[in-house]
């Protein structure tokens, strides 16, 4: 019986103190925000989406073997004697034309893992979050700042030079070889 | 507290052949390797030993050797040969505060190891997550359906895409006309 | 006579508002009395373990966020304990400090949710908001010091992946002064809510010895009145220098081991959680969080078990090393997996609004059950 | 009112349509400030700021979700019952709005003056069990089928509180129509019955505690008869995803959604007019200061829309605050709580209104 009557009185008086606390938070000022028309100040660590300074890659590719998920696709031509690719800002000599360098977002998954290896610090992680898409092709991000037929200009003296320099091997190679033969 | 070496001492007295070897060769753990069809036994002699009381299995990892002849079948997937499968028991005692970890291991072709589902009631889905990714057939294990995996998957699939954690597991082409590999 | 009904079989999720995620439950019901539960899982299986033996010792980190992906902390934390204690490596005494302090913040986000959505479960959604609240401070102040919110990709094989921010000990201290206040607010707008109680009280009462022999750990098991915390029991990283109590179930409200314990212990917890704060935030020394991680992890030939406390549980990572630079085996004891296994016996007897209570204060998240 | 009207216009048609029309105005009024506000109010609770896109503070929100509402699909499964389907949330929309004909908006404004008002009301909003049965059935939805076992084992159990309740006022006022209580009610707030009614003396103080507990005793079992936390469990959106209307969308949906706000007024109606003046004013009458005789409904109607809004409002905010019981504690609230207490309430009551 002291249980029932102690059962009532605590069913009453537990809701007064639930709605105690819910009334006092009636007039809390709310703690959201409206987004899209205010935006919090993102840290200056935040990891977002990636931006590749392409005037500071050398195309070394350790940031797409550090990714866990293969999100990154680079594709180097090497540069042939006499073509001057500049250096980038921390001062190392450029050796590679980076003819392709895409960034998958569908994929990515905001690790960083890719920005740690980089040697010249130009991929990095930005704090631009808002870009969805409606096709899913469009969130592959293309990176590389030579046109198609640069790259593949690029593509095509390799090719030239590599074929020159092997006929220039073969050449050498066979003279050697003219040259060894009597003695043997 | 007992270290490994200790137990490893009273279980060979108590048990004989059952208990196979320790191996103290790995840096950091040491594992009491036993025959798969005496596990539930030793188990069990392990949980009601007052000197041991192991009372909580707190892990069950089913594991592919791969330790086998590597071929190529039919159709150009290579494919492990023989070998070995192995399951991996870390045990742990709430009251006396040691660990053991036992090891049993299973020909690859024919792979059966005794249910401890009996002893400890967690290695149930342990071990059904063990037959549906390395596929060790636990004998009277009370309901050894697939768990993480789709229960049809069996039907939908060929011999080698049965068992994902096999090293030799290859993704199936379709399940259910779906196409696997996006 | 006892009246004879006919059994119906209800099937629970995976689409469904309680059921944590993608869980199934097929309940074999005879009125609104539940016979029998059997959870079906996989419905969220992303291949973690067959992913893991792809990649590389410090490429797995990112992975173990998605397991438990309200305690990514807790599952790197376990991860590069495991890795480490292969490879034999000491880290500096900073990134241990940092690291504790880092996975307590993470166990009261973690415990803020689960107390939050087993409130929620049972009807009362504005302590669930209340909680969402408090829990955003915890989470920008780690997105301060790593960039993330959810995701960390933190700890690190043999370090930290950043030093922490320089606002970092002033915050958490701000963090840990306002948060006093507000659990007395949530114990009085729910904890002791008599209808709170009546609803959980009494409920889904799991005995200690079934808890032991189902392998259940964490406030689970706690709830059900043993003192068995792996920070204490087991203790890893530097946690045996801090003062700390275990709280247990006391069957306050009704018997040991019930829904109301389990969600008792949690709220207790999290004060035991700011306690080790509070004695770590002032004492983190000074040095290099990166000094330690190994220029190339390779470790040698080998097995390691090693398991943390997670705020759902013992955590245990089994990880097979062939001298490779890929893991051979990793297997994940998820604490949410083995606590789930009791739901089938915790559910017999009980109604169907019970069932969601239960589910709700074994604390269960989908993303480790399914790995 | 009828006449009251056919007077003011003298036109048949157009007074009976004012009558008609007006209780369906109040209600589809109710339901759209009320969705409103529920939303606003259960923002403000949990400290966020609630809809704020369709118009200023959001004030159309509602008015472009019943747009919405209006144009969707109506989706159904072809495993239903379609006839009861169909029928079930008109039956259910009947049951709540027909209780507003005996309701006294103010002293000119009643559907019908009824002497049986209260009896009336308790007997027509039985009619909304039938229809969350019927939804329940014809779904053909194991969630839905239990929403509505559990709602109507519910809404019967809780009509007997209510009705013992409502028995001690019938038996301190000596009447069943409702305007005549309200009217025995007027002048001052203190004459209001849950302060002992309007007749002074010893047992008008002896009747306040008394009173109060009737009070408790019927906004509670009223709270559950109109399905509201912490009684939703037909609806327990956690356990049933939404009971009896799963299985409901568009325009069907919306009109249980219609009649859960219709009953939510007409149950504050009811527990204001009991015990809490209905239509009159606590503090004397404008009209009659200033000496505008028609005035005075006008002001009657602000004051009843006044206290019917202020329970919503505390409908809402323990909505907001309480979890949800179980289906079987319900059951013992009802039958071990409420029913011993209205019971021993009754009989005081009585004993106290002989003195």
């Amino acid at each position: 019986m002291n249980q029932y009557f102690k059962n009532t009185w605590l069913g009453i008086y537990t809701v007064l103190v639930g709605m105690k606390i819910t009334f006092k938070h009636l007039f809390t000022p709310a703690v959201t925000i409206q987004y899209p028309e205010v935006k919090l100040k993102l840290p200056e660590r935040e990891r977002n989406r990636l931006y590749v300074n392409m005037d500071d890659c050398i195309g070394c590719d350790q940031c797409s073997r550090a990714c866990p998920v293969n999100c990154i696709e680079i594709e180097t031509v090497k540069s042939i004697t006499g073509e001057d690719l500049g250096t980038t800002s921390n001062g190392k000599k450029k050796a590679l034309w980076v003819t392709k360098f895409n960034i998958d977002f569908a994929k990515c998954c905001y690790c960083q893992l890719c920005v740690f290896p980089c040697p010249t610090d130009c991929i990095y992680m930005t704090d631009v979050f808002e870009f969805s898409e409606y096709d899913r092709n469009n969130l592959v991000y293309k990176f590389a700042t030579l046109t198609e037929e640069e790259a593949s200009e690029k593509k095509l003296n390799f090719e030239k030079f590599t074929a020159e320099k092997e006929a220039q091997k073969a050449e050498a190679a066979a003279k050697q070889k003219d040259e060894q033969k009597p003695a043997s | 507290m007992k270290s490994a070496e200790e137990i490893f001492d009273i279980l060979k007295k108590k048990f004989g052949d059952a208990v196979l070897s320790l191996d103290k060769d790995t840096p950091v753990e040491q594992i009491i390797s036993i025959d798969p069809l005496k596990i539930n036994l030793i188990s069990k002699y392990l949980r009601e030993n007052p000197e041991l009381q192991f009372d909580s299995l707190m892990c069950l990892s089913g594991v592919d050797d791969a330790n086998g002849i590597k071929v190529k079948d039919a159709e150009g997937n290579e494919i492990i040969e023989g070998g070995t499968l192995s399951v991996y028991y870390n045990l742990h005692s709430v009251s006396l505060k040691h660990k053991i970890t036992l090891k049993v291991s299973t020909p690859r072709n024919d792979p059966q190891i005794e249910s401890l589902e009996k002893i400890w009631k967690s290695a149930n889905w342990h071990e059904r997550e063990a037959f549906d990714l390395i596929g060790i057939k636990f004998l009277n294990h009370p309901d050894l359906r697939r768990i993480l995996m789709p229960y049809d998957w069996d039907e939908f699939t060929e011999e080698i895409s049965r068992h994902p954690l096999r090293k030799d597991y290859k993704n199936p082409e379709f399940y259910q006309g779906m196409k696997v590999p996006y | 006579m006892a009246l004879k009904t006919e059994h119906m079989v209800l099937n629970m999720g995976p689409q469904h508002p309680s059921t944590h995620g993608v869980l199934r439950l097929e309940l074999e019901i005879e009125g609104e009395l539940v016979n029998k539960v059997t959870p079906h899982l996989g419905y969220l299986h992303r291949c973690f373990e067959k992913h893991a033996e792809a990649m590389q010792y410090n490429q797995v980190v990112p992975y173990t966020d998605r397991l438990d992906y309200l305690a990514s902390i807790g599952n790197n934390f376990g991860y590069a304990l495991a890795v480490e204690k292969l490879m034999g490596i000491q880290v500096p005494e900073r990134v241990e400090y940092i690291r504790v302090i880092m996975a307590e913040l993470q166990r009261i986000a973690s415990h803020l949710v689960a107390i939050g959505s087993n409130g929620a479960d049972i009807g009362a959604l504005t302590p669930f908001l209340y909680l969402f609240r408090d829990r955003e401070h915890i989470l920008s102040i780690i997105e301060e010091t790593c960039g993330a919110r959810m995701l960390y990709n933190y700890i690190w094989i043999g370090g930290l992946s950043h030093d922490i921010h320089p606002d970092f000990v002033r915050k958490t201290k701000e963090f840990v002064n306002y948060f006093k206040p507000t659990i007395v607010e949530l114990d009085n707008l729910l904890s002791f809510n008599k209808i709170f109680i009546e609803r959980t009280a009494n409920i889904g009462i799991l005995p200690v010895d079934t808890a032991i022999n189902f392998g259940a750990s964490g406030p689970t098991l706690r709830g059900s009145g043993i003192k068995f915390d792996l920070r204490r029991d087991d203790p890893y990283s530097i946690y045996d220098r801090f003062d700390f109590e275990i709280p247990v179930g006391k069957g306050l409200m009704g018997t040991v081991g019930d829904c109301w314990d389990r969600y008792n212990v949690r709220i207790r917890e999290m004060e035991q959680s700011l306690r080790i704060i509070e004695q770590a935030v002032d004492n983190i020394p000074e040095g290099d969080v990166q000094s330690a991680i190994p220029k190339r992890i390779k470790p040698p030939k080998g097995t390691v078990y090693k398991r943390v406390e997670n705020p759902r549980g013992e955590l245990g990572y089994f990880i097979i090393s062939d001298g490779t630079v890929n893991p051979f085996r990793v297997k994940v004891r998820a604490p949410s997996f083995v606590n789930l296994e009791v739901l089938g016996e915790l559910c017999k007897g009980n109604l169907v609004a019970d069932i969601i209570a239960i589910l709700g204060s074994i604390d269960i998240v989908l993303g480790e059950v399914d790995r | 009112m009828y006449q009251y009207f056919y007077d003011l216009t003298g036109n048949t048609i157009i007074a009976t349509l004012i009558v008609a029309v007006f209780p369906l105005v109040n209600v589809l009024l109710v339901a759209l400030i009320g969705v409103y506000l529920e939303r606003k109010v259960s923002a403000w609770i949990q400290d966020r700021i609630g809809p704020n896109r369709t118009g200023p503070l959001g004030l159309f929100q509602t008015v472009a979700d019943f747009l919405k509402m209006l144009q969707k699909e109506d989706a159904t499964s072809t495993e239903i019952d379609s006839k009861l389907y169909n029928i079930a949330p008109v039956l259910v929309f009947t049951g709540s709005f027909a209780a507003y004909a005996a309701i006294p908006f103010s002293s000119k404004l009643i559907g019908s003056e009824a002497d049986v008002g209260i009896f009336y009301v308790l007997a027509i909003s039985s009619l909304v069990v039938g229809g969350i049965l019927m939804a329940g059935w014809a779904s053909n939805n194991k969630y839905s089928m239990l929403g509505a076992m559990r709602s109507a084992a519910q809404i019967i159990s809780y009509e007997i509180p209510t009705a013992i309740i409502v028995l001690s006022i019938v038996m301190f006022t000596g009447t069943l129509s409702l305007d005549k209580i309200s009217d025995m009610q007027t002048a001052s707030f203190w004459n209001w019955n849950i302060f002992g009614g309007a007749e002074l003396g010893l047992t008008k103080f002896l009747m306040i505690p008394f009173m109060f507990i009737g009070f408790l005793i019927i906004f509670i079992s009223t709270l559950a008869e109109v399905n509201r936390t912490p009684f939703d469990i037909p609806e327990a959106e956690s356990e049933l995803v939404a009971g009896y209307f799963t299985e409901y969308c568009g325009m069907k949906w919306a009109m249980f959604m219609l009649s859960e706000y219709g009953n939510m007024f007409a149950v504050s109606a009811i527990v204001s007019i009991l015990f809490f003046g209905g239509y009159h004013s606590p503090i004397g009458y404008l009209g009659n200061s200033i000496g505008v005789e028609w005035l005075i409904p006008f002001e009657q109607a602000f004051w009843f829309l006044a206290k019917g809004w202020f329970f919503i409002l505390v409908q809402m905010w323990l909505r907001w605050t309480l979890p949800r019981l179980r289906v079987d504690q319900l059951m013992s609230l009802c039958w071990k709580y409420l029913i011993p207490y209205a019971f021993v309430n009754l009989i005081i009551i009585g004993i106290i209104s002989l003195l």
